[in-house]
């Protein structure tokens, strides 16, 4: 790994410096913008004390990018914008520009070049994902290739603003979830407790690292054939896949037995209601390659249903609050069942400790 | 299985394609990933298909097919390692592969972890620097941004590691973090671009990223732990559900009213919309009509941003701005998700001693968190189980009311009396 | 402390008085008790006091003397013990002081739980009967009503205890419940004197508790069992915080609007008081502001009766009446308090067939908690320990998302696919 | 006990009858009645479809009775009610009459024997409570004496409806709380473990059952002076008593350090927002017999705070909500601190997962 003939003294610099990537009237108005307005999708002005006014292009990406696919973004940024860009927090690519003028026909290259521009204002907006088959050691699926094909289908909710609010989705390839809570989100539901390699596992794992690393307990240490290895009671086992991450021969992803589940009402700004954590609302779909056709028909039932029925400003989980659970689910035609009932740590706070009651 | 015939001719894995006939093609073909080529949003696929054509990459068609057989047969097959460059503890995500019998191309496929500028802020020159290093030493595929922050340069072979790394390091990139230690961070566009905006997060991410630097390269702590930056409650940055050390921008003083902007608003969208999308979706109801229009109670509001949000041009945070801390942030695992809980309701953010003095409680706070907690163990989880108030006690913290959302319910306490 | 020197003369234990002097008092000075005799709520101190100077029991004395002692020293002097009557097993709360040495006169002191009529109504007839019978066997003191419902007739010696039931038995009292059985229950006025009764409870008590006589006098499951009846979700009873079973009145369809009643109201109390005090309050914001007037949407009401009780000329419940039933409320004993939770939304409770259906019903839960219960678990404890699916599989009970105010926030379940 | 010259055979009736209990007019329009009013304090006029109206006045009683009491009401009941009366589960008696014209002599005469009239509508009802120092085996205080002391102080407010909503209250002798969750609750806190009197433990004590009672298994076997006794684990124990109902040797209760807390906000209707527990707001009052100065101050300053603030229909608790606990603080006077933290089983359910602050 070390190379002796190695010239670089490395610096341990941390975050690279912004101060530099910052569009000079940006370092203007550093610290003293008054407003926004959205003129139209995918374009944010913001106006500064002073005067001066921003425009903002947003387009989407795979998040899955290439250096010639950014080498493009940069081309764009040096025609219209002085050198200067962005990326969002949901991987959108944002153009800034104090000259008006330049939106349009940067647009235009945008889309030409296949980059949709959108996702700003009360529309969906890029999807949160992760790794996948790509990369990941332990995915079930692949993260990008869902979220390319739900995004095919959520194309003019990207590049229009019709929905009550923001939607955010997110999609990820295990339970774990490293791609977070969100209005809607796709999830990885593992449905079958780990097989066992014992072959593998006295190689390959800690052992006492696999068991710590089980939350309800369910891993004990045994003898197969001689050699040291763990066995699963199965249970107590809750389906988590936390061993998995601890050691691989706790096989928790199967080609059938991998599901997936959606979830909805996560929300994470503390606009008006508190932050919340997401709910089920279904499980047992397939992990069906190369297009997820059950995953996204079942996020489409959700969004139909939301964007009919949401008020101005109610996020997913705020409406469905208002409306209640029992109407949400004869709106989108999903199926409330007993495995949605938490059994988990705090499950008591989720009962229903009134007499409210929906008929 | 059959055994290997060669990553070139991989009808034994299942691609159900061979490379001969069409020889212009540098792939082979991946029909199940071709169908993601369809459909307007752009594609991840047809990205990687033009850049290994062009770059006749070998790694590249070795993850495509690697890709592809995990398409057929539904499962993943990298597994980990340990690479890492001179001096550093992490971040490099290594990847071997589980196949590279059978697809020899992608036997190795590590990832750099890099942290990118506060704010994801660039400029062209910087991106194009990086690309031209990452294609001369890397595969060329990319992902802007990783969740956790990182720009993550996939695809590289274990013997270009240290090489790629001082090139990028001399041009201002140092790796991002991994394992269990300090992670990199997330910043929302902030002062530069927002008018929310409560305090220059992305100086006090560079400042503490800076600051734990050791820490990151270096894991050494029970678990990982991570920063996020939301100069407003808005929390773009999604910081109380994915980051241990939450700092959400706020303030202590009134709304600040522009009166005129107020009127403007009402005329043009009607007292209606002012009760049913303002007034009524207040929290606290902290709002109320008055001749017609809005009179905000400081005391009854709860800083959630809805109203300036509904009302960019009429309403601002107050001037007395700074930071809430909020900690315990995490996703599902093990515990099911914590959701970051608010245990320093405000600190000034302005100066450098402000920093400096954020950095020493934060520093206190690991301190604690690396005596009291277990392996594998986040801290909002070890809050959890030690408790609250022990924690608060254990860091010196002040007990305030709006670090929980209502007194216990139950008795069972031992009190100092 | 000294020996006993005789409880007329208890200088020895704190009371610092004598009975010498004054004899025309039966009672020793209690200066302590005396001062609950100052300001202008009724005093049971000076109750007690006309009743022990009329009647002149020993026991009465003797217990003023042990409380005034209880007041000196602030603890308490009672044991418990196994008084019942023939065939019960329980009913009778048995005290022996632990100071009889220093006060022999109330050396016993049990407490007799009679059941009263459902809904606490009564003719003056039973309740002198019941005086009269008390009177002679007992103490002649009593409490209406202790909080699970029952007449305590409290102070009687174990010798009396047969007779005096034997007296009330024959006048159409009975032993109400205590230890680890059915219990006493208690319904709201109901439909004798409420309007917005959905059920009724006075009849469902009767029968219920009727049902259940024999694991009520002789008590053998793991823990107590409490019904509770309130004929609507106002629950006057309190019965979601201190009932296993709580059986809350409600009903299916559309509220119940007079028209004419409603424009009265708003005449008279204004548009304001209806936004403010009645639309504004509803949980679910199923009413909206129609034309001045008010309009429901039936399917956001969640029969939380606020409206009603604003408006009861003008709004009553709808006409397809039944109750829901709620599951494992208790107090704080050990896990804090247990909120009961709706397990059952509806089910009709007007015919003798119902009232059956409803029985078999609460058997089978009674039996699911008898073998999957531990000793001193209450019933909402072992649903909580087993987990609520289980509970409703193992009773055959339907899944309704009304038995919980959200699905799970987690991934954790083994489904059965 | 069995006597054996007895000659009644026990009819195991279970609760008594009530249809001979009712009044007549009660019964005719049984399950019909329209709607109420409450013409004055204290008085409640109810009407039935029928047309028929009944009158009741509710007054207050010491709960803690005499036979000669009972008798006193039963003449007024006679007098006015053709023999008929209730109790309210808050133990107000209800005297119930369709003769408008009794309404008026019998709060007179009520009032002259001693028996306040009120208690209905927008008032501080009676006070549910406990056995105390006069019959249980395991209370720390005497719950009749706090109640009349509280009540004496809260005469007016029962007499009058002034304030925002019903206030219900409550008090218990132990942790235990048979006196149940209200709008302002006064409750003993243990403030140590138990001492354990070895001498007795032996005994008197199941000990399998007192350990298995214990909550936070803090409980132990041991062997002191070669009998078999008990331990605690000081550090473990919450102080809730529980082994002390199991076993009495086990002695919780302490004239110093039992102590009195106070609790705000349970509420049980379900009228308007969900059932709600109570929270702790004061702790460490000394049990100070006769008259408890200290508590009834505590509940004079909430209830002054909360009838200056409420709105119309809020409750204690929802009061709160609005306000905020911050406020609830300031306004009251009491303070915030670390014990009332929540750590038990859900704590975490209570800490503020949000950024909403309140300054
Ligand atoms: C660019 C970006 C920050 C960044 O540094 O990258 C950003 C930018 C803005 N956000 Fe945001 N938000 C961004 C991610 C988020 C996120 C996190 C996320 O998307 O994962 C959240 C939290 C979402 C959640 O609750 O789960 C977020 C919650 C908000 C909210 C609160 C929305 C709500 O009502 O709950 C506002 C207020 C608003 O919409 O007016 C807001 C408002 C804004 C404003 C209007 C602020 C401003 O004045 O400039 C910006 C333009 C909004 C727009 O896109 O319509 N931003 N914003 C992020 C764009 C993401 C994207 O490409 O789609
Ligand atoms: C790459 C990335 C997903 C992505 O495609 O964006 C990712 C990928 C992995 N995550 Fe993650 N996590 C990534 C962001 C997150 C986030 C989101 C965030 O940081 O905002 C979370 C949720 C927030 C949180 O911290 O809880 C997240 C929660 C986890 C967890 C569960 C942590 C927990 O305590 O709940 C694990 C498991 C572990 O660490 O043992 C995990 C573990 C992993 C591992 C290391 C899998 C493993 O244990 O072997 C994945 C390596 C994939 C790879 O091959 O590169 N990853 N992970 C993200 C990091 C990129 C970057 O550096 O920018
Ligand atoms: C007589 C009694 C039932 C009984 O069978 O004994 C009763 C009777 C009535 N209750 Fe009640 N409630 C009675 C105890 C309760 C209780 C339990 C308690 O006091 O411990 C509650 C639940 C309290 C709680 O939430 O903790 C209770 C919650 C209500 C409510 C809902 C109040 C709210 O807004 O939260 C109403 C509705 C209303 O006030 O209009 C109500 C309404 C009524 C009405 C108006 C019903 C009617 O139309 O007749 C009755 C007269 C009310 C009044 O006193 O102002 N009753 N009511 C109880 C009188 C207690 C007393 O002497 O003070
Ligand atoms: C007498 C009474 C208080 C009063 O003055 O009104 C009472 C008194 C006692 N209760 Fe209670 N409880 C009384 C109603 C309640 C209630 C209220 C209710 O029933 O609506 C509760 C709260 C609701 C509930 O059931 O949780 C209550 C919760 C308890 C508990 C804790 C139960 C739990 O699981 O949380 C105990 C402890 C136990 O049973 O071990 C208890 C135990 C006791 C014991 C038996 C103490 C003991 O363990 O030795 C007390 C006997 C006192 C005595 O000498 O008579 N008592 N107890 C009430 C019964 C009178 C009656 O029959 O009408
Ligand atoms: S969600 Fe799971 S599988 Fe996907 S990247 Fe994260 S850890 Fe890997
Ligand atoms: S999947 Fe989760 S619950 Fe099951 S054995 Fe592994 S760690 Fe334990
Ligand atoms: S978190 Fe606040 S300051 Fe940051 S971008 Fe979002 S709205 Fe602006
Ligand atoms: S910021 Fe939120 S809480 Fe404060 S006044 Fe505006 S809407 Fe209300
Ligand atoms: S619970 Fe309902 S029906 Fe019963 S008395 Fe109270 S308001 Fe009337
Ligand atoms: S009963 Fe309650 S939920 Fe139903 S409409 Fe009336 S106020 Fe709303
Ligand atoms: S509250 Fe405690 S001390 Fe008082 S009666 Fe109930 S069990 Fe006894
Ligand atoms: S008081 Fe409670 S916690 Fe302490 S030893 Fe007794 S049962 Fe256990």
């Amino acid at each position: 790994m070390s190379s002796p003939e190695r010239t670089w003294k490395t610096i341990e610099s941390g975050p690279h410096t912004y101060m530099e990537a910052l569009h000079p009237v940006v370092r203007k108005n550093y610290g003293n913008w008054k407003y926004h307005e959205i003129p139209r999708p995918g374009v944010l002005k913001h106006v500064a004390e002073s005067g001066d006014a921003l425009f903002t292009v947003r387009a989407g990406t795979p998040r899955q990018d290439t250096v010639d696919m950014v080498r493009q973004l940069c081309d764009i940024a040096d025609r219209y914008c002085d050198g200067h860009l962005r990326f969002t927090v949901r991987n959108n690519v944002e153009f800034l520009t104090p000259k008006e003028e330049n939106v349009e026909p940067m647009i235009r290259d945008l889309e030409a070049m296949g980059f949709p521009v959108g996702g700003a204002g009360n529309c969906v907006s890029s999807v949160s994902h992760t790794q996948g088959w790509l990369h990941c050691d332990i995915p079930a699926t692949d993260a990008s290739g869902v979220v390319k094909s739900m995004m095919d289908s959520l194309y003019d909710e990207f590049k229009h603003m019709e929905m009550p609010n923001k939607v955010r989705l997110s999609t990820s390839c295990c339970s774990i979830n490293c791609g977070g809570q969100a209005d809607i989100a796709v999830v990885v539901k593992h449905t079958r407790p780990p097989r066992i390699n014992h072959d593998n596992l006295s190689m390959i794992c800690e052992l006492p690292k696999a068991v710590a690393r089980c939350p309800v307990a369910a891993i004990r240490p045994t003898v197969v054939n001689g050699k040291r290895s763990l066995m699963v009671d199965e249970a107590k086992c809750i389906c988590c896949g936390a061993c998995f991450g601890a050691c691989p021969a706790m096989e928790i992803n199967h080609p059938e037995h991998s599901k997936f589940a959606i979830w909805v009402g996560g929300k994470n700004s503390n606009a008006r209601s508190k932050p919340s954590t997401m709910s089920i609302v279904a499980h047992n779909l397939p992990n069906n390659p190369p297009r997820w056709p059950e995953v996204t028909e079942a996020v489409g039932k959700i969004l139909t249903a939301y964007k009919a029925g949401g008020r101005p400003w109610e996020r997913v989980g705020e409406w469905i609050n208002r409306i209640g659970w029992k109407r949400f689910f004869e709106e989108t035609g999903l199926i409330f069942d007993e495995d949605m009932i938490d059994s988990y740590r705090h499950a008591r706070t989720t009962f229903n400790q009134s007499a409210h009651v929906r008929f | 299985m059959e055994e290997n015939k060669g990553a070139s001719s991989c009808s034994s894995h299942g691609c159900n394609h061979s490379n001969g006939g069409r020889g212009e093609k540098f792939l082979n073909p991946t029909p199940m990933l071709d169908e993601l080529e369809k459909g307007p949003w752009p594609s991840f696929v047809s990205g990687f298909k033009n850049l290994a054509e062009r770059t006749k990459k070998p790694m590249l068609r070795g993850v495509m097919d690697q890709l592809e057989y995990s398409y057929n047969t539904k499962m993943g097959y990298w597994k980990g390692g340990l690479v890492t460059v001179d001096g550093y503890g992490a971040g490099v995500i290594t990847r071997y592969s589980m196949i590279k019998d059978k697809i020899p191309e992608a036997a190795e496929f590590h990832t750099m972890r890099i942290q990118p500028p506060p704010g994801l802020h660039y400029n062209t020159a910087m991106l194009r620097e990086m690309c031209d290093i990452w294609e001369e030493y890397g595969s060329g595929m990319l992902t802007l941004h990783g969740q956790t922050g990182d720009i993550m340069l996939q695809g590289i072979d274990e013997a270009n590691v240290q090489e790629c790394f001082d090139k990028l390091n001399e041009k201002g990139w140092d790796l991002g973090g991994a394992g269990a230690g300090m992670r990199t961070a997330v910043s929302c566009a902030g002062p530069a671009r927002c008018e929310q905006a409560c305090y220059d997060n992305l100086e006090l991410h560079l400042h503490a990223l800076r600051h734990f630097v050791g820490q990151l390269h270096r894991p050494e702590w029970n678990y990982k732990i991570k920063f996020k930056f939301s100069a407003c409650p808005n929390d773009c940055t999604n910081s109380i559900m994915r980051s241990d050390l939450a700092v959400i921008g706020t303030w202590k003083d009134a709304i600040q009213v522009e009166e005129a902007a107020v009127t403007e608003w009402i005329e043009e969208k009607g007292v209606d919309a002012l009760v049913n999308q303002v007034i009524n979706l207040c929290p606290t109801r902290a709002i109320s009509l008055q001749d017609g229009g809005m009179k905000i109670d400081t005391r009854d509001c709860v800083r959630c941003m809805h109203c300036l949000n509904a009302m960019p041009k009429a309403l601002s945070p107050g001037k007395e701005r700074g930071v809430s801390l909020l900690m315990g942030g995490k996703n599902t695992l093990k515990v099911g998700v914590n959701m970051g809980s608010l245990i320093i309701p405000f600190m000034k953010m302005e100066t450098e001693e402000d920093r400096e003095k954020f950095m020493k409680l934060v520093e206190e706070i690991i301190d604690w968190w690396d005596d009291s907690g277990l392996d594998h163990e986040r801290i909002g989880e070890t809050i959890e189980r030690v408790g609250l108030r022990q924690f608060l006690d254990g860091v010196g913290l002040d007990v305030d009311i709006n670090q929980v959302s209502r007194p216990r319910d139950n008795p069972y306490f031992k009190a100092k009396y």
